[in-house]
């Protein structure tokens, strides 16, 4: 039945959602479906929650985090669930005569069901991360509420404020939560409301119970974090009634109440919630004095009601919280009366600044009664139910023991905003329906449709009840919802209306007084319509955000400036900073097994050694940089073939030459030569830290080379030949032991070839130089390069064929063929080659790879993994026995995507076209 | 040999690294390039070093590491200069049409302002 | 007798590669380089029938028909460059 | 004949190439190589435009054996001029008009003019007429063009007529 | 006859040997690019090709006969000339003032 | 079955060579081979996490060679969940491409079909070397990806993606390079046992190595000081590809996972736990640097950007704690921010094309389409980003901060809080500039091209995807906890690899 409760309005909310914007009636008969059946539901759950026993459902969610669906209705929980279904039912009938053509019906009610769900849930919850969850659900409920005439600034900028400001508390809220969960091993409320002791025992208690005021101080718009309420009065009207003074306000106080057993019996504790809740309450109902906004003083009286019960809970005795609780009703009652009731004159008079209306009593005389009567109640006039909890208020404050200077302290505020709450009580009566008629209104205003009233009259009634017959009326609920929070130590109080002509009464007494001739006094000594009151927190707060943003904003910028250099320095930086921190602490002792180095090397080294050093001091002029590379690939070959790599040696060979070819058509399209840098303290920076690099490197490399070593690839050697059927042990690895690299290795060359063929099929560009006159035949090289070519095919043919055992394989036959072809191109030009050769590259890749991807599942037919080799003598007449490894299959696949992938990508590049229109560059 | 090995690749990573901090795509190419020299040499050289010790078995020799060089890291070096051949090519056609787009060939796609140095 | 002679030859294209080398450094102009890059693959070629012969091993010889077949296409795409700018036309 | 068999030439050619790269005698090899000497140069004529008819197989010996000695000749001579005083070198170029017409003949002059004593050949003219030389050291511009004339290109438009 | 066979073999090392250092030597030292251009065409072809006949030699008196490096003579003879002629090319179009005039007979540039 | 660990690498290899052997102008033809391939890596990478519940490893030997001398694979829980998260987000994003973009794009299908075999294989591989060759796979995949169909501004920041990338490369190769010269192996199970029994004294080489490697990985994470390439990059992909690319900075995250929890991990002698000390500064660092960016990003997509850097700032905070539990609540987050991380790319191309003139741009005022339905989809996207309850963010942040030991909490939680709040303002700043303020002429009709039925189906499917998961937050959870613990006791991993054995009697 809870769990139905609870998802009632959910459910509903998404229905309401999905109406159409012109069913505004089905709309609202759909959204009060929600709190009519919830206090149906609540009805029917009352007995046992009067018992004592409660209801309780769970169902698991993230058992893990001990993140729960616990629900819980007590005697707490089921006022607040009152409050908020009664209030809601209200405000959904209120909100159906309020909203204008205009606004979306369905939207409006979808949201606030939505709200009214997320504070069912926050209520009912029975896990402290799920009311967490709840609580954030509030926010951000609130967040589309206030932000509903999303047309308006003022709108927008009071939803965010709100929901940055509540936010943040619920965030403070989980950290909360979670040392709560730390201290007392679950977030279960039963467990955590039972530990009272272990809590404030605990070293995190302080912590933790900062970071919940936190969250309550923000949602119930506490000093200093108050300013946002007043911002979100730019939401319509009912939102303002249900969220910011009946329900959503009254989050903070209600988790006061709820973790009450829990946190509260601390002098921390004390000291913080009473002294802020007593701020609270002097600064809110001053403020509200100087209001020309009907929401926006009632908003300010909201915050110092809120601090009221704040300070209520803050003083922790069992009477104390009694009356936190009354006034948390009363309060609601009278303050959604009244929102309601400005809500009216606004919508009749098109105004809500006080300094323009005025004698509405005339007008709107019915209305302007009820709002009187609710008035009276929110400035704690007799026989009105505001009075009876500000008696107790009272009581309680006189009652602190032992914290001499806060028992005076806060009697004299409970008497000074008594006073205030006076003042602003009148200037709301006075200024409104007294005095001079409404000025430059533009409508004439009637009295409000009859269901739109309806609200407002039973909220008025039950003020007057309450007032007058508390007992008969509110105590049962009082004393269910206090049996919640203390238990079975519920103390006895009597709800009457008279307790004698006692201090509390006088001091009402007095703040009656005093707040009549403050009202007066205030108006005779400054013209109360000139004082314009700005909110120095929401300016504070926006200073704040837009400072934040600003610097956020200037830090971005200055770290991400769009420079590669940068980026790439950082990573260099990275590296070195890393690979040089263990050589700190080590002492480097390098073995030293140096072997000797052959005549032959000192040629190759030097050679290396002379050309980089040379590409770098050449490499501003490009074409010569390339050449004096082309030694350094040359050197590093020939340092391949002495250091018994010939396989590598071919390989680099080969792809220099392709290299080469590659980055002259691309030069082509490049400027000549690198421009000047602008700074040369940057030129040399760079080499400090290449240097450094360099040296590091060399440095790792000889303490690794000279290292003893015991490698996997002593047991490769020996399994080659028997079982990978190959003596050229690197071809073996290639197509067998590793053949997964190589299917890797060719799918990258693959896929470089369809990304160079896919950013190149359709580009034109402009190349840097166009030789005048119709292309050179070149006729003696091209007679030779042709006649070579099938010479060629047969070295490359060759390579590929006895790859498994000597120099050579798949990947180097596929270059030995693909450079003579470059050759041709180059020659003979890209319309002659592509007229006789006019391949479709992209499916030979896709064919060689296919091969491949072939070779290894044929092993499954066998029940062997992929890519398992099978090696096999097969006797063929005459040729005798020649070995036939599935490896050579798949190498037939290497040497396809090779070819094509090579010669796609030099085509698509000499392919190139200028652009159609334009000239040189 | 080693210590001289060393000090090449030291000095192809030096030269690779200050290129690759240059401004201009095609200086980044060749450093790259250079930087992708350095590291096939290195890897290769990680199996140690032996002149003259191919790692092509004979009938004659045994299979072990005492006559042949080790296979496994120029297995590597060979895949890892068909990859960089292939980013390589990648790289210069990005650069191209970087360069032919935004008529810059600055990494950053647009010249540095003018300072005086 | 033989290996002395084969070392000599060693160390003569070794010194030819030197001079090529410092053609290749010096220029001037670009056709010097390329010509010089050029010579130092063909020298290339005679160090590693060399080498096969000193070890009496046949690993050198594709690299050195590699060269042989192949070695000139850079020269001739480099000097297509500087003909023409536009290697293939 | 001619469709199966484009070029012998390069056909003999690939065989032997393929032989020399095996090594081997064996049937096998032999055998493969016949076949790739069928197949090599028909999958190559996809890119050729016409194909080397050389005749004259004696004319062609007797011409390389020349050659051969030729380039020994040169290569002293060249030695020579190198390690001589620079600036006795009278480096000139010339223009060699040709008779020779076909592709290949001048292709192959061209490349023997390269190889041999103190000539480089360097360009082509258009209208494949004319060939431009370039002499390490020359005398007599009349005498060489004569010489080339006689002693290689004569041969070379029997072999390649 | 060993003896002189092997003397032979040095004799073609050595010369092939020389001329290549010498051509190299040429390239160095020369002038311009066009005398540069005499001594490499050269030594691929001499130089290179005394080292191959001596191997083939040699290989041939250890018993191991092989022909293979007449592939690379021939590849460098197919090859060289190709090379030069295109540096030649390269030289003329990269610097005008070294062009001679066009054949004889014709008009223009060529 | 028994290739079961092998499927989701040939799988899209093999729907990549399909398209390309079916060289066909109609694109429905690779629309369908990619859906269908994507569906079935889906189901794949689901039957693969039920397997590996198990908690066991299983090892594929591919070749049929012992794990040391050939390449293995090998999955248990952490392999299952990334590939999940990357199949889980490729289809919904290849259901996006097939509203249009993949025929601006020439190759697009191909190439997506290969970042996929990449990624799996990546997660996949038990080798150090395979790992780097995978890693290449799908960078090159998705260079075309980003390149393919670009033009200006996107080309430039390609060419800075694609340098970049191949600077890492070429570190991760040197990395390798030492790695394999000091332990002579490239099986991280093999070069892990082997490390363990590495003499301390000769400890600094392979410190500096696994240090090379640490950076490498970061810089793919985009981990403090080297994430800056990669908003600019994401915010200028195609929204497609910009999704995807969701899980790529976690591919990252992964390999450090791996690789510091098995071969430099707690068992891991002199060099145990050698990542950690590093990853919690710098995650925290760089989540606070994302999270101003966010703050101050002028567009939607760049805003999204952010968010993806933040989230692998958060997971890095998560593998700094290097506790189960820790690791447990990171992966969890990490499935998460990857869906919703890709969710947002595609919202904002959504939103972008139904502005007609503003597109994304936050600063910007204009009218836009369909705002009822954006705007809930935005909602959604939003507090799911943002972590706020009761969406799949929410519970991962929620574990996170719970599984943060008291004694970095009194620093981490501000930090995880404070980011929390500032990435809250941010997404209600541009939520309320978006879809609350009107602005500038409305687009004549026609001017604002519909929204297509893939793009919105897609969008919807993975914002649909991060509800799931946090309906199934249980399971997941527990799922994500015990994938933690396993990490936490490499041995079994190790054990798994090294021991299994080859079948007899294939080789001649
Ligand atoms: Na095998
Ligand atoms: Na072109």
């Amino acid at each position: 039945m809870l769990a139905t409760l609870l998802a009632t309005p959910f459910v509903l909310a998404l229905l309401v959602g999905l109406l159409p914007d012109s069913r505004r009636r089905a709309a609202a008969w759909l959204a009060a479906l929600a709190p009519v059946g919830g206090l149906v539901l609540l009805a029917l759950m009352t007995p046992d929650v009067m018992s004592g026993a409660g209801v309780r459902s769970l169902v698991p969610w993230v058992p893990a985090m001990g993140l729960d669906l616990s629900l819980r209705l007590d005697g707490l929980a089921w006022m607040f669930a009152g409050l908020v279904l009664g209030i809601g039912a209200l405000i959904v009938l209120y909100a159906r005569y309020y909203l204008s053509a205009a606004d979306s019906m369905p939207r409006f009610l979808s949201f606030l069901l939505l709200f009214m769900g997320a504070m069912l849930g926050m209520v009912v919850a029975g896990n402290l991360v799920l009311l967490a969850v709840f609580w954030e659900l509030t926010s951000i409920s609130s967040f589309l509420l206030i932000g509903f005439w999303k047309h308006r600034q003022e709108a927008r900028d009071g939803a965010r404020m709100a929901l940055a400001i509540t936010g943040a508390g619920g965030l403070a809220l989980l950290g909360g939560v979670i040392l709560l969960g730390r201290i007392t091993g679950s977030y279960e409320l039963d467990v955590v409301l039972a530990s009272g002791p272990q809590i404030l025992a605990s070293p995190l208690y302080p912590y933790a119970l900062v970071l919940v005021l936190l969250a309550v101080f923000t949602k119930s718009a506490q000093f200093p974090f108050q300013f946002w309420l007043p911002h979100a009065m730019a939401a319509p009207t009912p939102v303002s009634a249900y969220l910011h003074s009946a329900t959503m306000v009254k989050a903070g106080v209600f988790l006061l109440a709820r973790l009450h057993p829990a946190l509260a019996g601390s002098d921390l504790f004390f000291y913080l919630v009473s002294g802020i809740g007593a701020i609270t309450l002097l600064v809110g109902s001053w403020h509200a004095i100087f209001q020309h906004d009907l929401k926006g003083l009632l908003a300010y009286s909201t915050i110092s009601h809120l601090g009221l019960i704040t300070l209520l809970f803050g003083l922790s005795t069992p009477m104390a919280v009694v009356a936190g609780l009354f006034h948390i009703l009363n309060h609601a009652t009278f303050k959604a009366s009244l929102f309601m009731a400005a809500g009216i004159i606004d919508h009749e008079t098109g105004t809500r600044d006080m300094r323009r209306l005025g004698g509405l009593l005339r007008i709107l005389p019915y209305t302007a009664i009820l709002a009187i009567i609710a008035s009276l109640a929110m400035a704690g006039v007799p026989l009105l139910n505001g009075f009876l909890s500000k008696e107790m208020f009272f009581t309680e404050a006189l009652e602190i023991r032992g914290h001499m200077f806060m028992r005076w302290g806060i009697t004299v505020a409970a008497v000074l905003a008594g006073a205030f709450g006076v003042a602003y009580s009148l200037r709301f009566v006075h200024d409104t329906f007294f005095g001079p008629g409404p000025v430059r209104i533009e409508r004439t205003p009637h009295e409000p449709p009859r269901f739109m009233r309806i609200p407002v009259e039973i909220l008025v009634i039950l003020c007057l009840a309450v007032g007058v017959a508390p007992a008969l009326t509110i105590a049962p609920v009082l004393r269910t919802a206090a049996e919640g929070v203390l238990g079975a130590d519920v103390p006895y109080y009597s709800l009457s209306i008279w307790h004698g002509f006692n201090t509390p009464f006088i001091m009402s007494l007095v703040g009656l007084a005093l707040g009549i001739a403050l009202y007066f006094g205030i108006r005779k000594l400054i013209d109360l319509y000139g004082v314009s009151y700005d909110s120095r927190g929401r300016r504070v707060y926006e200073w704040k955000v837009a400072e934040a943003v600003r610097l956020a904003g200037k830090l971005t910028d200055r770290l991400e400036n769009g420079s590669l250099q940068r980026y790439l320095l950082m990573v260099v930086l990275s590296a070195l900073a890393l690979g040089l921190v263990p050589f700190l602490s080590a002492d480097l002792a390098f073995p030293g097994r140096s072997q000797p180095m052959p005549p032959l090397a000192w040629l190759v080294w030097g050679m290396g050694m002379v050309a980089t050093l040379a590409t770098v001091w050449l490499h501003r002029r490009r074409l010569l940089a390339l050449v004096v590379m082309g030694a350094v690939g040359l050197a590093v070959s020939l340092a391949f073939v002495l250091l018994s790599a010939p396989d590598l040696a071919l390989t680099q060979l080969l792809v220099e030459m392709v290299t080469i070819a590659l980055m002259l058509l691309a030069l082509n399209y490049l400027p000549p030569e690198s421009a000047p840098e602008p700074s040369r303290l940057r030129k040399w920076r760079d080499a400090v830290i290449a240097l450094a690099a360099g040296g590091g490197v060399a440095a790792m490399a000889y303490a690794v080379m000279t290292r003893p070593f015991d490698t996997v690839a002593s047991e490769i050697l020996a399994r080659s030949l028997p079982e990978g059927g190959g003596s050229n042990v690197v071809n073996v690895i290639l197509v067998d032991f590793r053949g997964f690299d190589t299917l890797g290795e060719i799918a990258v060359f693959g896929i470089a070839a369809l990304v160079v063929h896919a950013m190149l099929r359709r580009a034109r560009m402009l190349p840097e130089r166009r030789a005048d006159g119709p292309p050179d035949p070149l006729v003696i090289p091209n007679t030779v390069a042709r006649l070579l070519l099938p010479l060629a095919l047969a070295v490359s043919l060759y390579l590929f064929l006895r790859g498994h055992n000597l120099p050579g394989g798949g990947f180097i036959a596929g270059l030995v063929l693909a450079v003579p072809v470059l050759l041709q191109y180059v020659l003979s030009g890209n319309e002659y080659m592509e007229q006789r050769l006019g391949f479709d590259y992209p499916r030979v890749i896709g064919v060689g790879l296919a091969l491949a991807l072939a070779t290894g599942v044929g092993s499954w037919l066998l029940g062997y993994p992929y890519m398992t080799s099978h090696t096999d003598y097969v006797a063929v007449p005459l040729l005798g026995k020649l070995p036939m490894a599935s490896a050579m299959v798949f190498d037939i696949g290497v040497y396809l995507v090779v070819g094509a992938g090579s010669l796609l990508m030099l085509g698509m590049m000499a392919a190139v076209r200028p652009p159609l229109h334009g000239g040189a560059r | 040999m080693e210590l001289a090995l060393s000090v090449f690749i030291g000095t192809l990573v030096a030269a690779g690294v200050y290129l690759l901090l240059r401004a201009r795509s095609f200086d980044i190419i060749l450093g790259l390039t250079l930087l992708s020299y350095a590291v096939n040499l290195l890897i290769f050289s990680m199996g140690r070093l032996a002149v003259g010790k191919p790692p092509i078995l004979d009938k004659a020799l045994d299979p072990s590491l005492a006559n042949h060089s080790d296979p496994l890291p120029q297995a590597l070096v060979l895949t890892a200069i068909v990859i960089a051949f292939a980013m390589t090519a990648v790289l210069l056609v990005t650069a191209v049409r970087s360069r032919s787009d935004s008529r810059s060939d600055h990494v950053d796609g647009h010249e540095p302002p003018e300072e005086t140095p | 007798m033989i290996q002395t002679c084969i070392d000599i030859a060693m160390g003569a294209f070794a010194l030819a590669m030197v001079l090529n080398m410092f053609r290749l450094l010096r220029g001037s102009g670009m056709p010097d380089r390329i010509l010089a890059l050029d010579t130092l693959s063909v020298n290339t070629i005679a160090l590693l029938v060399l080498a096969g012969l000193r070890e009496s091993s046949t690993i050198y010889f594709e690299a050195a028909v590699v060269i042989a077949m192949l070695g000139f296409v850079t020269t001739i795409v480099l000097s297509k460059y500087v003909i023409r700018g536009d290697i293939v036309e | 004949m001619k469709r199966w068999l484009p070029a012998p030439l390069l056909s003999v050619t690939v065989f032997v190439v393929w032989l020399l790269l095996v090594a081997s005698l064996e049937p096998a090899h032999v055998l493969l190589a016949a076949v790739l000497a069928l197949v090599l140069p028909l999958v190559a004529q996809r890119l050729r435009e016409d194909t080397a008819h050389a005749r004259r197989p004696g004319v062609a010996a007797r011409l390389i054996v020349v050659v051969l000695w030729d380039i020994v000749l040169s290569n002293i001579e060249v030695a020579r001029r190198i390690l001589g005083r620079e600036s006795r070198m009278r480096p000139a170029f010339v223009w060699i008009p040709l008779d020779i017409t076909n592709r290949h003949g001048i292709s192959a002059l061209a490349g023997i003019i390269t190889m041999t004593p103190g000539t480089v050949s360097s360009e082509l003219s258009p209208d494949q007429r004319h060939l431009l030389v370039h002499f390490l050291h020359l005398e007599d511009a009349d005498a060489a063009i004569a010489h080339i004339k006689s002693r290689y290109e004569a041969p070379l438009r029997e072999v390649f007529p | 006859m060993n003896q002189a066979l092997e003397i032979l073999v040095c004799v073609l090392l050595l010369s092939g040997a020389g001329f290549a250092l010498v051509a190299s030597w040429g390239l160095a030292k020369l002038g311009d690019i066009f005398k540069r251009l005499h001594g490499p065409t050269k030594a691929s072809t001499l130089g290179v090709g005394g080292v191959l006949l001596a191997a083939m030699l040699w290989q041939a008196m250890q018993g191991v006969p092989s022909l293979r490096e007449l592939l690379i003579t021939l590849f460098l003879f197919m090859t060289a000339p190709v090379s030069a002629y295109l540096v030649a090319r390269a030289a003329l179009s990269s610097d005008a003032s070294l062009r001679p005039g066009p054949p004889p007979g014709q008009d223009g540039d060529a | 079955m028994a290739h079961l660990p092998i499927l989701p690498i040939l799988l899209p290899l093999l729907a990549a060579l399909v398209m390309l052997l079916v060289r066909t102008r109609r694109v429905a033809v690779h629309r369908f081979i990619g859906l269908l391939s994507g569906a079935g890596l889906v189901a794949l990478a689901a039957t693969l996490a039920v397997q590996a519940d198990d908690g066991g490893t299983r090892v594929y030997l591919v070749g049929n060679w012992a794990s040391h001398l050939g390449i293995a694979l090998a999955a248990d829980r952490l392999s299952a969940i990334m590939l999940l998260a990357t199949s889980l987000l490729a289809l919904p994003c290849l259901w996006f491409a097939t509203g249009g973009w993949d025929r601006r794009a020439p190759h697009f299908h191909v190439l997506f079909q290969f970042q996929l075999m990449g990624l799996n294989g990546a997660f996949l591989t038990a080798d150090l070397f395979n790992l780097f060759v995978f890693f290449e796979v799908l960078l090159i995949a998705s260079y075309g990806l980003i390149l393919s169909g670009a033009r200006g501004a996107r080309v430039r920041s390609g060419l800075q993606y694609v340098a970049f990338n191949i600077t890492a490369s070429t570190l991760y190769l040197f990395a390798v390079g030492y790695l394999y010269g000091i332990t002579g192996a490239l099986n991280m199970a093999e070069v892990a046992a082997r490390v363990a029994a590495m003499p301390a004294a000769e400890a600094a080489p392979l410190q500096a190595a696994a240090g090379l490697l640490l950076v490498v990985f970061c810089a793919k994470a985009a981990l403090l000081p080297m994430y800056f390439w990669l908003p600019e990059t994401y915010a200028r992909s195609p929204a497609a590809v910009a999704a995807l690319f969701a899980v790529m900075t976690k591919l990252g995250v992964y390999t450090v996972l791996r690789v510091f929890t098995l071969v430099f991990g707690a068992e891991a002698g002199a060099l145990a736990n050698l990542a950690w000390p590093w990853l919690l500064p710098l995650g925290a660092a760089t989540l606070v640097l994302a999270t101003l960016g966010a703050l101050a990003a002028p567009s939607l997509r760049l805003l999204a950007a952010y968010l993806v850097l933040g989230s692998a700032a958060t997971l890095f905070i998560a593998l700094g704690l290097a506790s189960a539990e820790a690791l447990g609540a990171g992966l969890y987050y990490l499935v998460h921010s990857t869906l919703v991380g890709g969710a947002m790319f595609l919202l904002a191309d959504l939103i972008r094309r139904q502005r007609d003139n503003a597109g994304d741009s936050l600063r910007k005022l204009d009218h836009m389409k369909n705002r009822g339905l954006l705007g809930v989809l935005f909602m959604v996207a939003a507090l799911s980003v943002a972590g706020l309850p009761p969406l799949s963010g929410f519970v991962g942040k929620f574990s996170l901060l719970a599984a943060v030991p008291g004694a970095q909490a009194a620093w981490l939680w501000p930090v995880i809080l404070f980011t929390s709040l500032l990435v809250i303002v941010a997404l209600a700043s541009a939520g309320s500039q978006l879809f609350w303020r009107e602005g500038g002429e409305p687009a004549p009709p026609g001017a604002v091209p519909r929204l297509r039925t893939p793009e919105v189906g897609a969008t919807i499917g993975l914002l649909g995807l991060g509800v799931l998961l946090s309906v199934f937050g249980g399971p997941a959870l527990d799922y994500t906890q015990a994938a933690g613990e396993q990490l936490m006791a490499p041995s079994a991993y190790i054990e798994a690899v090294r021991g299994a054995l080859p079948l007899p009697g294939v080789s001649p």
